[in-house]
């Protein structure tokens, strides 16, 4: 009979509070939009199951001796996760279209101002009642609009790790809506005929340029943004193990298995992150409403500094390719192509789109170094 | 309290320009860097890296994917098959 | 000459213990038994070989900077190996032939018995004088029958550290004994027309099904078992990435790399525990002992479950498969197929018996998280 | 000594009833879950799961299995080999 | 303008020390050597830029949380990546041609005379004024004579770790330079009517031999040699898991993911202890020089015992192959093999020269155990 | 100063002889290691091992490298255009 009430006493139904009961039906629409809607289900779904974990009572999945609170500890509070994904993805990247037309580079710099203009926006959210983000929570918050999670969450963890749950979930869902979010604000801010302007073909480029190119990134970065080396280091570092073809087993593991396990534990570390009593917070609301404008902002300044270019530009300039600067990659490239198919059946803009693409990536981790520098 | 969330957005306003204004000078000397790149591997095109193709791999065990047995497998098969279906 | 001296003295044969020599002995055997005889070779290699290095004079494996000891911390002593083993077992596992004959999990819980039966057994062994278990012991050892070794080792970590080695490597083994032990059990509990007997074919299942069902699993477990779900969560996780069909990388990652590099850490850490000290002890030849009668109680309530469901049942159903459901998945299946195609040539039971099979796994899970519960 | 083991046996035994009471009725609500998922799935037979093979991926290099060049170049060889053969 | 002198203040620019700069030129001369001269690349290049990383003023990579810090805290430190590496190595080696000639083993112990007269003239070192090696600096250094890569880092890493940095370079650089520092010293002392002789074929060599050969080496290490057990032990255990044939799974994920996974983290870590401090001092050059030195030695006398056999031998014995037992697998062999084809185009040393090969990485390996044994 | 390294030196030197020593003697050893193993495995041929492509695994998933899809249909696509372009 006793041994019938410590039973009782140890299911979740007698501890369960009504919050934990919440956060795990927002684990559960993660699950959801990653597995029905594919929303970047790489990451939503590790991180929607890692949120129904960390609320389950009694379990302790991130209290001391638990298996995320283990996973969160090695690889979020020490930053290694986000530079290991960031390792694989720059192993993953190609930069042939950057090198060939290297002003697109203008494009990833323009659409950072999304991230800048929300941590202003952040700091004045402040006026109103119930939300007092400091400097440091507003940086974290403004990277959304970078678009990039590594990037964001690497920031978080530094920054303002109490926020990193909902600044992941937010950069995650919002690259997955970029091909919700984006269309309308290209289309209000070019006119038809501009969305039919076909650019010319790229020249081909060289391996040996493809090789000095990350060094030559990584050189540029220890000169003037040491705070952006982590980031910026391993990505290049990915990047040339892929080009150098000297190591091809490293690059291949790095953009396929190590990826893969970072990445599944990463999410589940998120998750853990989505406890009731830091994400069910008027804050969160400020962080999700704020992402979505650093998104829309972002595109904006993208396709304006687009315009612009093709008005001093000799060749011509399709002005929908700003959108890209603000990486998502490929999403963002392809919603792009997508847009001037729209306009154009026969202009294929994909290959264009790649370079203000990966310049976005390199854009938003110049952001983050800066933000690393002046606030952390 | 609102003077304070004052000072806070004027520092925010400078970040916001300094950030901006420090992302649009290292992307623009990079895109110096990148051209300066074009250059020196048009005057210096080497013909070691041109030919990728020799790389040679020195630890135990580097070769590059053999071809898995399961696919000489598949294929011998497929190759089998075919020959059959066609005789 | 003085050199000499010390180099003498740092061989090993100056400081053999007679025990050491046993347990390379035994390290040696293991190897034997999955080299020669097969027996699970992917654990019991590596805990053969962790066993002879652990035990080297003067070397230092499981001592404060060796490498065995390092593994263990890191992977055992805080449960994260188990639990990454069971996701990628997860990943592996298909439910279909469970979800198309849900009434198959009562095989699954009946053969549970075994476990229970010889937590009672492994008490009334500490009459026998130099027996002394613990509850704790008791309910360590007793999860043998549940012939999951990643669950044995989750618990045994948990409950009986000491035991772990011996516990783990009686699990593997009868594990792999699973095709001597089982057939004579389930000759004798059956007649030759009820091993005749044919089932019906199983409807097929949709691929919404089995995303939902790992979540029901989860829910449950959740509302009714919280101390069961590092367990079933890690399970969970697994199984829903490989049928969401939307994370194919990680799914595969999971079942792949991840599972192996973690099954070689494993076994590794596991065998440094079989050091003299602990292994060699009466209680070691307990534990065989009842882990041995564990698999036959396990095998016997299963089949006589499958007996009595028969009775009741509108379908006919093969008492056979009751004997899978004490899991060792898929080798249980197995047996159970060839004992059938023994009795009808014509009758594969190898689908009906999986069904039991996977549910026998969600059983000793769940009598895992019940020991946790109550004894933990 | 033996009044102890006594009192380990009795809660030994009140666990082997309770345990075996639970994993029962744990796995008999489990059967209760998949009829319901069953009756669930046939009522809202969702189109999006059914037909999987849509499944886009968006990280970059998320690629589903390109055939690796070594396994393209094997069959090519093979190809070639039979042609020649067949002749 | 506060925050553009905070911004310039956090810039490299203000905060260069020259020594970093040439550390940096340190790095980028050994990713030329990789990509360009394919010298190691799967070590240089990582360890290469881990160089460039760790000399950045500011971004604290080896510093208390920073990336390299915390990969060589855990894997070098522990001295698990390079027992993980050998582990791997293990299981690409095949010792047919070892097992079929089993006198090529003192080949193999005859080149490991470049290691301990290289000890005796580091000490001999110490006479000239800016040096002053320990006995242990003295033994980390020699190593690099035993032309084994992770042998090297694992007992510079126990011996002298603010050497590591240099006496990984070093091995790696002169294990490159293996086809330019050998065939000179081959030629010299070989008459070429020597290097014309063909050896006789090699016997067929049963799996059971394969399998038994690594326990017999483990065997013989625990009991003369236990301080060479974690490096013997790893690399019997990996090529036990190739040669057994049954847990073939866990010997792919071995020499595939795993060492890779572990040889880029190794790389990064090896290249984070080339910091200005301990790299920029004239004990560089001297290791640089020693090493060169014991490459030849080796090399020398491995030749030289070569002819030593052939003139006791029944079957004639190419002098040549001696020089395949400095290790340095499988390269060394391979200019065996092609300085044997210049003098007689039909002779074929390869296979021959294997043999020697793998010897020389477990003579190494012995030789690191004595040190150990005796210096450690 | 001096003497003391001479005093290493002499530490040198010893280690030189007993090392070497100790490599020859344990890989002299590990000779007569070989062989021995070589004369047991001739008296004890093992069936077993010498047919290890009975090798069954047991761990769920541990099939042998299933030929992957995508192989297939590369071989298929290869297959098809090669009966198309010898017809
Ligand atoms: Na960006
Ligand atoms: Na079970
Ligand atoms: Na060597």
């Amino acid at each position: 009979m006793e041994k019938l009430v410590i039973l009782w006493d140890s299911t979740a139904l007698a501890h369960f509070h009504y919050q934990q009961v919440i956060m795990m039906a927002v684990g559960l629409l993660l699950l959801y939009l990653a597995i029905v809607k594919k929303f970047e289900p790489l990451l939503l779904l590790p991180i929607g199951f890692g949120a129904i974990l960390t609320n389950i009572p009694l379990a302790g999945f991130s209290e001391a001796q638990g298996l995320l609170h283990y996973i969160y500890a090695v690889g979020i509070e020490t930053g290694v996760f986000p530079l290991l994904i960031f390792m694989g993805v720059g192993a993953m990247t190609d930069f042939s279209a950057l090198i060939a037309n290297p002003r697109m580079l203008l494009l990833g710099a323009a659409a950072q101002f999304g991230i800048f203009a929300t941590l202003f926006g952040a700091i004045a959210l402040n006026f109103v009642p119930g939300f007092d983000f400091t400097l440091k929570d507003a940086s974290a918050i403004a990277i959304i609009g970078g678009a990039d999670g590594p990037t964001a969450i690497f920031l978080a963890s530094r920054l303002a790790p109490d926020l990193l749950g909902a600044i992941a979930v937010a950069a995650y869902s919002y690259m997955a809506l970029v091909p919700i979010i984006q269309p309308p604000i290209m289309k209000a801010l070019t006119t038809p005929a501009q969305r039919e302007i076909k650019m010319a073909q790229l020249r081909p480029v060289s391996a040996k340029e493809k090789i000095i190119f990350p060094l030559a990134v990584l050189m540029l970065t220890i000169l003037f943004l040491p705070s952006a080396t982590p980031l910026v280091g391993m990505f290049c570092f990915g990047n040339l193990m892929k080009e150098c073809a000297v190591v091809e087993r490293l690059s291949k593991t790095a953009q396929n298995e190590l990826i893969n396990i970072v990445t599944i534990f990463l999410g589940l570390a998120v998750g853990s992150k989505l406890s009731a009593e830091k994400f069910l917070s008027v804050e969160t609301l400020g962080i999700l409403g704020l992402g979505a404008i650093a998104f829309a902002i972002g595109t904006a300044t993208g396709v304006l500094m687009a315009r612009l270019m093709g008005r001093f530009s000799k060749t011509p300039i399709n002005p929908l390719i700003g959108a890209a600067g603000v990486s998502a990659v490929p999403m963002a490239a392809r919603v792009v192509n997508k847009v001037g198919l729209q306009a154009n059946p026969h202009n294929f803009l994909l290959m264009h789109a790649m370079g203000p693409n990966v310049a976005g990536v390199l854009g938003s981790a110049v952001a983050a170094g800066v933000l690393l520098a002046l606030v952390g | 309290m609102n003077s304070e969330i004052s000072a806070q957005l004027t520092e925010a306003a400078t970040l916001m320009l300094v950030g901006m204004g420090f992302v649009f000078a290292f992307l623009t000397l990079l895109i110096g860097g990148i051209k300066a790149i074009e250059l020196f591997c048009l005057k210096f095109p080497s013909a070691q890296t041109a030919a990728p193709a020799q790389t040679r791999k020195t630890l135990p065990g580097n070769q590059p994917h053999k071809t898995d047995p399961a696919t000489v497998a598949a294929i011998s098969a497929a190759i089998h098959l075919h020959r059959q279906s066609t005789k």
